[in-house]
Order: structure tokens, then C-alpha cells, then sequence
């Protein structure tokens, strides 16, 4: 059992340190925020291309395809420091979503056409699965491409379809014939958001802002060559990038980052010298998460030494979904709670009062973190999961 | 042994939910709350013509003159509305510090402008500083000629951009956390030195942040003795907490009930998700946190009948209520959160109403001290 | 909304408290302790047979067959005293179990012959229900009595049997035929224990004590006329039997007992002036405990309001079993955490060790008691119930 | 990164795993629970054979030399046998303390001894009032010829009727709370004025209440320097609790999966219990429970290799002691308390050894401190 650095280690942690320090500034920090700025859509793709000259876009990626090559320990160090630095983690949908699909199961000419846009930002993707009446139960969707001739003619609706309204690309799964199962017969499709037939209407949450949208098909006519591995066979590579995208979501430097801003705040005086951070109750509130992520980041850790030594993740992988989207919720929670009144702010607009423009943030993050239990496959689908596929039941 | 509304309670509370049904649906409310106002004048008209306005007032006045139990079936049946019009600012609260007034011109003032509709208050006592602790004020008072001079700045004060007036708490004498030396005034939003910022709240009310820079206050407008002004708050703190508590409970209702009935209708698997075990064990925790909340409720509004007649006192009434608005607040937590994890997606949109009743439960939970105050305040006694 | 008193009411307080302060000795207190004592049936019947004399035996009957005849509050107050007083709670099988079913669906000729002894607690009743195979689905069950002219022949095995070698009558389930459902064909039996053919064998629970049994029945001879209803009817009677005792399981009086001893023993000083409740942690631990009692009292009111009122217990009632169960087992638990290292004590001798026995009861009473959310239809069951008959999912 | 065992690791626990199997099952260990000694000798002379009593102790007096990880992959085996035999007694506590001793005369008469399985010990250091805190100490180290004399009572020492020996702490110096002025020594059971009053514990061990009336202990028998008793303890905490946590982690490896097997076999409402929903999803946080013990006993075991190596210092090993110990106590207690109710009624039972490895679980938890101590020291630093 060791987790020890060596000397190299230590130089590279250094060098990413550096890097965040002198690459990611103030401006871009305020820009990305969590996810709403109004330069948001620039901003991403900036700090994206600055990763990408540096070559480290892609961690997870085989070499060979544009990854780093790092060991677990590389990979691990640089999502710490990533998370300690405030730095927010790349858009998953072209990187961590369809770039594996395309290098796994697509053609020579789909990973040549595709995956140098990813590594460069150049495309924006979003991600096309949820249907108004397939959420949780995904394979019962009905968007469907009728082939015809050279080209697919897709019809339907997508739904929760995040930040489509910048997106370039879209990977969808939809329906090309009916199976005896209702898992047959879906295929995976990469489809132009410039197609004519294609309308993004927007979707505003609760917390009042706009990154989720439905998209709509009608009639919209997608070449054959955007289609990913075999017609009907779609379900499979999706079941690979949903096992990928699990492993994805424990996300652990940004809870560790949560966490110490919480104590900070926390710590900041009320009245007459008093601190939340004194409070006994708040101390085991805090500590509660604190304990269940610390374990959770030696769960990740042996999720990536089973997939290192095993190719594949062990049935500890499978928590981290679960567990880490829970932790980022209680954290959001302890974020409010701190906040107390200024919590209910919103639309401020006088900058004089940042703390209750921050109380005024952490509603938002909470509000809108409701949906990390829902989405990527509810919690309660991946408790389903675990109990058919690790405990046999 | 009874626990049940009278009947002239309940044909308020039939009348509220009609009114809410007829005129206050899910639309109109979204128009109001964008509106510019945030709240609608026409509204509050008819709550004033429909006597919702007058009941926690003394019938001298020309009030109801409910007790808890009055004003806590009207709060239940606003909070199934989810209603944004600033009741509980000008009628909970200011309505409770103005009633229990010992300043009988200006209650003979206000009062009846408040019940004819044409008053509207809030309550400025929380401080950049004091989190929810309300003897922790800085804002001072400083005696002069006729009155007093008020400086400092109050946060958070609900609805203050709608109000006629502010009962702002300022310490005409002791230090910053001494239960002694604190005063309330009436303040008029016109009066010199009175600057107000203002912003939505997410449940559609608005806040503000108002700053008095000099501020005279007449001697007249002292709401309490000079230094009374704990003893003022405190006295009716309970009931306050028993109001804020039944709209609470109004909405937890209406969030298992909507959550209950889409189980049933939303299929996912070929099933409704409703018929998943997993899914309906965690429906009937939440209507057995909904059922704790209303038997906590209840049993604060019994308490408060056995301390208008004396059997408790001021003190174990206050425990009580402490007791109350700390189960609510989990029960409001526990409801919330799953009212919108077993919509899922659809829970989650602007455009559905579970959200914006969860919103609602959200800002009463730090309305006068959350969960976590209330528990240790009830805990340490 | 009122709960309070009157002035006769305030006598009757006043005159249960004296009763219990008369009446229920420090021996008795001793000897039946958590129903484990070595004098546990001499103890117990005593009791009873005081409180039969007093005319306070059973406050739950209708005053024809020897109720009380007092009001809600009365019952309440009676409740509250008891469980101030430190006073168990009556055996609930033959008073509150089988004698409702008696007085409720016997004949005259039952009546005559089984309620005056349950009243005198001359009969020692016990349950036969449970089966190895029919727990939770306890329609299940196989034990079956075969009609043979004025006789049933019973065989099979009841288990969980509590207190059955104290017992002089157990009231079974039993098949008598087999219905197209499996509640169809239950018949509910009268047996007389000291039949041939009953074995009763002992089973030692996790806390290494003896309270529970299995009765073996080996073609054991019951009359016809200790058959109670119809013939192939008995579920309906165990049906009404079980929501009664359901209304029963809440045990606030006693909970608030259990709460009151805790905050005691947690203000007792442990080193250098210190005691458990100043610790915040702890504070908080026992309030969340004691809030949600704060509660269940009143939810057990309105469920009594609601029974005088409309004849039948509403929706609130079906909480009370789960609750109450799950607010007794976080008192044994809290009181565990005060015990330390002396919950750990067995078989202590030495009676100058007071604190370490008050631990070791604690922990018995914490291992005994985490069958509370299994007896009664488990919590899962009672869960399945309230989803289906009060949400109608 | 490394996260696996290693091979020699790996043969010991197979060795452990094999034994447990072949040698003591469910039966003997039944049996020998309910023995006289409460032990067997034979077993222990059987551990001593196998090497598994030699494993934390240096080579220089004939030990394995094992690390925290050595350590911990048998302790992992001795929990999913629930082992009865007084190995955390002997080995990890009063092993960890003579093994770090400076006194080292009495190292080398003892730790081969105790190798050989001819000498057990006991560490006594509660009080009755001192709860977990092992600072609060009353009994008291009079100096006077040649050595102290004794004075005082310890609760709780655990298989302290088997030892030939204790650990017992004293103060020489300063007052009840202070870090100052501990000191160690070693007592023998036979030494006048010592007196033990016996008693068995839930999980098959024993427990003792020795009472030292004048007792006089030499100066050849201290542990460690006068007056350094505390950072003597404070240097072996961290090894002790993540030995115990290696412990409780077996155990519930072992309740999860027995508990999982039933939920198979045991059929209702005409289908096997695991197949309902609501079961499943507990299942599914019960297996979640184990894996984040596993990772926090694994982030432990880590540390302590971080530690011996110099990267991080005490306090900080220390540190994440604490956290190991107070998330095992959370997860022990969800899944002690699920694997009963899953069981149902048989789960209730003393025939069945899901009880009796919940009551070792119980048992870890206050050994050294129970999870809201540990959570507390925690969340203070």
C-alpha cells in the first residue's frame, strides 16, 4: 500500500502548479465561474486550447490518440492541483463523452475527421440521450433515423441537453429499427447542429439560468458516415461511455476545492468574534463530509489502480457516481447554510455587497446541483446497477 | 382533547384555498412575481376586503382578533398558493410588533391602514455581522432633542421595498450582544438619511440592505419602552415561528401530494415510478416527515392556547416553538430535496412549480434563525 | 387546536401518579426491569392483578366487557404517568391482542370463558403467528389444523414466540384450507398449551437471554369451540388485530422514560467536572431524538382524536409502529454511547460495579431492542402498507 | 500507487483464511467462547507456530518486523473469522507499547516470550471517570526506594484475566488532564496489593476492574522514560487504531456478505428478499459503507508508510488516524445494524454469527475511543 510521490512526481506536481498559476488568471476565474458567465462559451474554449498547446487536454486518452501518457499518479496529482487551484475540469462532452466512442469503436476516416477537433476545442459537442419520456430509463427512446439512401432522416426530441445552445456537434442515440428487446436497434449518431430541421429551444432551471435546452429534429438528413460502429448496435458503445462517464463523476478535486473554501468561509468572524467554524455542531457537520470524501479519493484512486493494473475498474468504481454527487451536494448544502440570509439573494447588482453576492452563488450552485443525483443515470439507476452487476442481485 | 380547525377557520381557509384556485394559479403568481412591483396592488386589496388582512389584530383596532390557531390556518393555505404577496412581512411580522405595541396613538395610526390594505411594514433587525442572533445590533440610536439619531445598516429586511414604514432595532444603550439596551422605531423609508438597495429573493419576494446615515426618529415612534425592545421581540418571537411553520407545512403538503400523484403518472421501464419499492418507501418517509411537521405544528399551537391562559409560560412557550420551527426545517429539507429527486429532470425546470415551492421553503428555513439555531437553542435548554 | 386539561382531569393525574407512587415498589421496579428478571412471571402477574383491582387493567376495552370508560385525555394522562413512573407497560397478548379479537369476533360462550381470566391475568396468553417460512409474509404460513369430527389436529412450528414458556394459552393462525389467495383458508385457533403434543424450545437472542421461543405443534387436539369466527376466515380477525397493535407500537410513554434516564445519566460528571451533555455533538444527537418524540406524542394524539371522533384511527396512525420503533432503537443506541466501555459488560457479579451494569443493561436492552422494527410486520412491511393503503401507490 | 497486498501479505492472510476454515469454525469458535479460559491455548500456541504472533515486532527480538500493512492483512483475516483469541490485547496494544519501549532489558526478556506464545499482556489506562480521554488519569506513581508505588483502579481492561502482564498507566507528576507526568509500568498480576475483578464482554473476550492498593512496581519495570508515558501512547495510536479498523473492516467484508447470500435464499411474498427494491438499495449503501471503510483503512495503512518514511510527520498521521477510526465506527454501525434487520428474525438469534460479529464491531468502536471521539479530535485540527 503506498501512495508516496517519488522525485519526479513532485517535479511534475511543481510544473502543473506552475502552469495554473501563470495560465489560468483572475479573468478567466471570474469567467468560468461555475458554468454561467457571460463570456462563458469564449472563455472555455480559450483556456481549453491553452491545455491543448500544452498537451494535456486529454489524460485519459490512449497516447497514440493525442493523450499524455501520464501514470495514475500524474493523472492524480494533476486533478488535485487542478482542484486546489480552482481550475474547472474540461467540458466533458467532446473529451470525456464522444472522443472515447470515436477512438474506440469509429472508423480510421471518423477519428481523423474528429478527434483533432476535440483535442483543439474547435468543436463544441453536447450530448443527445434524454428524451421527455426516456430519462431513467433511456433505452426506451424514440427519436428516430430512417435510412434513406446515403443519409439518415432523424425525427424526435432530446431533452436536458446541456449548453447546446453553443454546441458545433451533436452525438445522439436514436432509433433505426424496433427490437425484441427495446436495447436493439438504436444507433449511435453524430449529427451537424448546423443541419437544417434542427431547432435548441432553451430550458431554464431552477436556480434561474440557462445551460439545459431541448433540441428538436424534424426531418433533419445525416450522411451515413456520422454513423458510429454498426446500424442497431448503438446501446453497446453507449454502455461503454456511460461506465467511462461514471468514473468521471466522482470529481473529487472540485469537492476537496468546496471544502476548503467552505472552512475559509467558515472561519470569516460573525459577530463579536464568533466563527461558524467554532460551532460544534458545524465542526461534525463539516468533518461528516470531509471523512466520507478523503475516503472517497482512495476510492477513486483504486478505481484507477484497478483499471491501470486490471484494464478495467473494480465494483468500487461503481460508488463513485453515487457517493461523489452526494458529497457535492452536502457541500453545497454547508455553503448555504453558511451563507443563511444572503442565500435568498438574487440579481444583485451593487458590487459593494460580496457577501451577499456569495450567499447569492452558493444558492445557485445548490439549486442547479440538485441535478448531479439525476443526471448521467439517476442515483437511484446506479443503485439498480450495483445490485444487479456487483452484488448478483 | 381537539385538533381540529373551527369551523370558521375552516371556512377561512376554504375561502383562501377557493381564491387560490380561481384567482392566484401557478400563472397569474409567475406574472406577479416578474412584475415590477413583485407583488400586485389588486391583490392585496381583495386580501384586505376578504378580512385575511385584520386577523392577528385586536379587535379595538378593528382586527380579527385571532389567535395562532387563526393565523396559522390562513398561513397553511398561503403557503399551498404559494402566495408572494408580503403577508408575512406586513402581517407576521411587523403586524406581531406593532399589536403587541405599547404605543397606543400609533397603533390606533397604523393599524387600521394596515387592515384596509393601505399600510404595508417589515421588520429590520438583521446586521452584516449578527447571522441570527438578534442581540447582536451595532446600529445605534443616539438620544436627542425629541428623538433620536439612527446609524448603521440593517440586511435582509424582507419586502422593505413595498413597506410604508420599518420597526428597525437600534441600541439606544449596552453592548453589541446585551439583551439590555435595545429599542425599536418606526421608521418611514422617506426620512432623512434612509437609503435603501434593493434585490429579488429567490422565492419572489425581495430584500434589501438599508442604510441610515443620521436618521431622525421621533420619540413618538418608539414602538416599545426605550430598552424594552428584547423583551418586545421576544414576546412575540413563538408566534411568529408558529406562522412562518404553518405556510411551511402548507407547502410540504402540496409538494408529497404533487410528488405522490406524478409517481403514478410518470413511466419509466414500463412501469409507473411510483410502483418502484425504493421510490415509495422514500414516499412514505416523506409523508411521515410531513405528518411529524404537522404534529409539531399542532403541538405548538396548543402550547400557545396554554399560554394564553396561562398554564406555560413566556419561556416554555418559547422552547416550544424553538422545538417547532427545528423539526420543520428538517422535515422542509428531507421534502424538498426529494420532491425534486423523484420529478427528476422535469423537477429541476423553472417552469414546473416544485421548484419555486421548494424556493419558498428554503427562505422560511433562515427566516428568524434556521433549523440548525433553532435546534440548539431548544437542545441547551 | 387544545390539549389542555380540566380541572377533573388534573385530579385523575393526580390520582394515577399517587396509584403508581403507592403501588409500584422498588421490588417490583427490580424484578421487572426489562422483562428479563428472574421473578419476571410471579413480578408481572402481580402487578397486573393490582391493577385489575383498581379497575385500570384495560383502558383500551369498551367498558362492557371491563374497560375503563375514560376519555383520550384520561388515556393520555394514564400513558404519561405510567412512563414517568418507570411502570411497564401490561403483557400486550392477552389484553391487547387476542382479548379485542375475543370481545370483538368471539362467541358469548368465548367471552364468558376467556375474558375475565385475561382481565385477572389468571390466563397467560402468547402468539402464535410467525413461522420459519411466513415472516414478513406471514399469510404464508403452513401450520395446518385438520378438522376431525369435534376436534382439529394441529401440527407445524410458530417461532418468535415471546414469553411462551410463561404461557397457559397461545392464540395460532393455522391453515384449515387452501384458498385461491393465500389469506383465504387461515383459521385463528385458541390453544391450550398444556395440550399433548406442544414442545416450546427455547431461543437466546443476541443479548444471551431467553424471551423468545418456538412452539412445535405434533398433532395436537384443539376443540371446535376454541375456534374464534368462521372457519377459513382468520385473516380478516388478524387483519383488525394488527392494525390495533400497530396504534399500540408507538410507545411514547416509554421513549420518553428512556430520554429522561439518558439526559440524567448524561449529566452526570465524568472526569475534571466535564459531562456528556455539554458536549454540543451530543446535545444535538439526543435533540434530534427528542424532537421527533416531541412530535410522535402528538401524531399519537391526533391518531386518538381521530378514533373518538370518526371511529378509526387516520392516515397519521400508520406512522406510528415505524416511528415509533425507530425513535426507541436511537434512545437504546444513545444510551450505549453514554455506557462507553461498560456496554460491553456481561454477566457482571460484583454489585459494587453499579456503572458497569447500568452499561450492561444498556447494551441488552439495545441488542433486544433492534428486533422492534423487525416483530409486529417489519418496517420494510409497515412501509409497503402505508405506500399502498394511505399514498395509494 | 499500490493498493494491492503483497505476496508474502497475501500468504499470510490465505494462511489465516485457510486456518480460520479448517480450524475454527463457527462451532469451536463457540466452543472456546464458552470455556473456562475463554481462550484456547492450544489455538494461541497454534498462532505462535504459524508466525502470526511475531508480526509487529522488531527482528532484533525475533519478529517478523512487520509494518502497519502487515499488520492490518492479518488482522483483516482475524475479523472475518471473528477470532476470539486475545491477539489485539497481546499483539496490537500491549505489543505496540513494549515493542517501542526504550526499556530494553525488559524487551528482550518479553517479546520473545510473548513470540513464543508463553506470555500475554493487557494495557490498562481507563478510568471510571476518565470515558475517553486518556490524559484523565487519577491513579497515582508515589516514588519511593528501588521504584513507585500504586495507587488507583482501572476499568475496563480487556483480557486482562488471560495476561501475564499490564501496561498500566500512572500518574508520577503533574495533575488529572495534563500530557505531563504519565508514566508506564509494567505490573504483574501477582504483585501484592493488585486485585482484579473479572467479567465477560459481548464479543467473547473478557474484561477486568484492577485495583492497585499500594502496589510496588520497580524501576526496571518502566516503559518508557518518567514522565514520557503520553507521547508514548500518542506514538502507537495511529498503529493501534488502524489495526482495530483492519479488524472491523473483515467484519463487515464478511456481514455484507453473508447478509447479501441470505437476501438470495430466504423467499417471501413467493421471492427471494433480495429481488425487492427497497432491499436492494440498502444493500447497495451497505456495500458502499464497505468500500469507503476499505478506502479510508487503505488511505490509513498509506499514511502510515508516508510516516515511517519521513513525508509526513505524527500530528498529521495522527490526523488521519482519527478519520480512519471515525468512518469505520459510521460504517460498522450501518452495517452491523442492516445485517440484523435484513436477517430478520434469525438475524435476532445466538445460534446465527451475524450477532456475535455485530458485537465485535460494537466492541471496536469504543476500543480506544468511539467514533465521535475520534470524529471530534478530527474535525478540531
Amino acid at each position: 500500500m503506498d501512495t508516496n510521490f517519488s522525485k519526479d512526481d513532485i517535479a511534475f506536481r511543481d510544473e502543473v502548479r506552475k502552469f495554473f498559476d501563470d495560465e489560468f488568471d483572475s479573468t478567466l476565474a471570474k469567467n468560468l465561474g461555475d458554468g454561467h458567465g457571460d463570456n462563458y462559451k469564449e472563455s472555455i474554449i480559450a483556456w481549453q486550447k491553452k491545455l491543448y498547446k500544452k498537451g494535456w487536454i486529454a489524460p485519459n486518452w490512449p497516447k497514440e490518440f493525442g493523450g499524455t501518457g501520464w501514470t495514475d499518479t500524474q493523472k492524480f496529482i494533476y486533478e488535485s492541483e487542478r482542484g486546489l487551484a480552482g481550475v474547472p475540469d474540461v467540458l466533458p462532452f467532446g473529451l470525456k463523452m464522444v472522443g472515447p466512442v470515436i477512438y474506440t469503436f469509429g472508423t480510421q476516416e471518423q477519428k481523423d475527421r474528429f478527434l483533432p477537433k476535440i483535442l483543439s476545442s474547435d468543436h463544441w459537442w453536447c450530448q443527445g440521450y434524454s428524451e421527455p419520456g426516456a430519462g431513467s430509463d433511456l433505452a426506451s427512446l424514440t427519436t428516430s433515423a430512417d435510412y434513406a439512401g446515403a443519409n439518415y432522416l432523424v425525427n424526435g426530441r432530446k431533452i436536458w441537453t446541456s449548453l447546446a445552445q453553443y454546441a458545433d456537434w451533436i452525438f445522439c442515440l436514436v432509433r433505426t429499427s424496433k427490437g425484441a428487446r427495446k436495447q436493439e436497434g438504436i444507433s449511435f449518431l453524430l449529427i451537424d447542429m448546423s443541419s437544417p430541421g434542427i431547432t435548441v429551444k432553451p430550458i431554464i432551471t431552477i436556480d434561474g439560468r440557462h445551460s439545459l435546452n431541448e433540441v428538436l429534429f424534424e426531418n433533419v438528413s445525416v450522411p451515413v458516415e456520422n454513423l458510429i460502429g454498426e446500424q442497431d448496435k448503438g446501446w453497446t458503445y453507449a454502455k461503454a461511455l456511460l461506465a467511462h462517464e461514471r468514473t468521471n463523476m466522482a470529481e473529487v478535486a472540485d469537492s476537496k476545492r468546496m471544502l476548503t473554501e467552505l472552512k475559509d468561509k467558515a472561519s470569516k468572524s460573525i459577530g463579536g468574534g464568533r466563527c461558524l467554524a467554532d460551532d460544534q455542531v458545524f465542526q461534525k457537520q463539516v468533518s461528516d463530509v470531509e471523512l466520507d470524501l478523503m475516503a472517497l479519493e482512495y476510492t477513486e484512486l483504486r478505481a484507477l489502480a484497478s483499471i491501470a493494473e486490471k484494464g478495467m475498474p473494480g465494483p468500487e468504481s461503481s460508488l463513485l457516481k453515487i457517493k461523489g454527487t452526494e458529497i457535492s451536494q452536502q457541500l453545497h448544502e454547508l455553503h448555504l447554510k453558511v451563507a443563511a440570509h444572503h442565500g435568498g439573494a438574487v440579481a444583485l447588482t451593487e458590487e459593494r455587497y460580496d457577501e451577499i453576492q456569495v450567499g447569492s452563488d452558493a444558492r445557485n450552485r445548490y439549486l442547479y446541483g440538485r441535478a448531479a443525483t439525476i443526471y448521467g443515470g439517476s442515483n437511484e439507476v446506479q443503485r439498480n446497477v450495483i445490485a444487479k452487476a456487483v452484488l448478483g442481485l | 382533547m381537539n385538533f381540529d380547525f373551527t369551523e370558521e377557520q375552516t371556512m377561512i381557509m376554504d375561502g383562501i384555498s377557493r381564491y387560490v384556485r380561481e384567482e392566484y394559479d401557478f400563472d397569474v403568481r409567475r406574472i406577479i412575481k416578474d412584475s415590477n412591483d413583485g407583488y400586485s396592488k389588486e391583490v392585496w386589496r381583495r386580501f384586505s376586503e376578504l378580512g385575511w388582512l385584520s386577523i392577528p389584530f385586536d379587535e379595538v383596532y378593528g382586527g380579527f382578533g385571532g389567535n395562532p390557531d387563526d393565523l396559522a390556518s390562513v398561513m397553511i393555505e398561503l403557503g399551498k398558493g404559494a402566495i408572494i404577496e408580503p403577508y408575512v412581512a406586513s402581517i407576521v411580522l411587523f403586524g406581531a410588533l406593532i399589536n403587541e405595541s405599547s404605543n397606543e396613538s400609533l397603533k390606533k395610526e397604523i393599524i387600521p391602514k394596515i387592515i384596509n390594505g393601505d399600510y404595508k411594514g417589515s421588520f429590520a433587525y438583521i446586521e452584516e455581522q449578527s447571522r441570527f442572533e438578534i442581540t447582536d445590533i451595532k446600529t445605534s440610536a443616539t438620544k436627542c432633542n425629541g428623538g433620536y439619531t439612527l446609524r448603521g445598516q440593517k440586511l435582509a429586511v424582507i419586502d422593505a421595498d413595498k413597506s410604508d414604514g420599518f420597526i428597525v432595532s437600534a441600541r439606544t444603550d449596552s453592548s453589541q450582544f446585551s439583551t439590555d439596551g435595545i429599542s425599536l422605531f418606526l421608521v418611514e423609508p422617506e426620512a432623512q438619511g434612509v437609503s435603501l438597495s434593493n434585490y429579488k429573493t429567490m422565492d419572489g419576494h425581495s430584500a434589501s440592505v438599508i442604510t441610515f446615515e443620521d436618521t431622525f426618529v421621533s420619540d413618538e415612534n418608539l414602538i416599545c419602552a426605550v430598552g424594552n425592545g428584547y423583551s418586545h421581540i421576544k414576546s412575540v418571537m413563538p408566534q411568529i415561528l408558529l406562522a412562518l411553520c404553518s405556510e411551511a407545512l402548507g407547502i410540504m403538503e402540496t409538494l408529497n401530494k404533487l410528488t405522490v400523484e406524478y409517481s403514478k403518472t410518470r413511466t419509466q421501464f414500463g412501469s409507473p415510478i411510483g410502483s418502484f419499492q425504493a421510490l415509495q418507501h422514500r414516499m412514505v418517509d416523506n409523508f411521515m416527515a410531513y405528518e411529524q411537521a404537522k404534529s409539531m405544528v399542532y403541538r405548538g399551537l396548543c402550547e400557545a392556547n396554554n399560554y394564553s391562559s396561562g398554564s406555560i409560560d413566556l419561556d416554555e412557550f418559547t422552547r416550544v416553538a424553538h422545538a417547532v420551527k427545528a423539526l420543520v426545517a428538517k422535515s422542509s429539507k428531507q421534502i424538498g430535496d426529494e420532491s425534486i429527486q423523484i420529478h427528476g429532470g422535469i423537477g429541476m425546470t423553472d417552469e414546473l412549480n416544485i421548484g419555486h415551492l421548494v424556493k419558498r421553503l428554503m427562505m422560511i428555513n433562515v427566516e428568524f434563525g434556521d433549523g440548525d439555531f433553532h435546534q440548539k437553542c431548544f437542545g441547551q435548554n
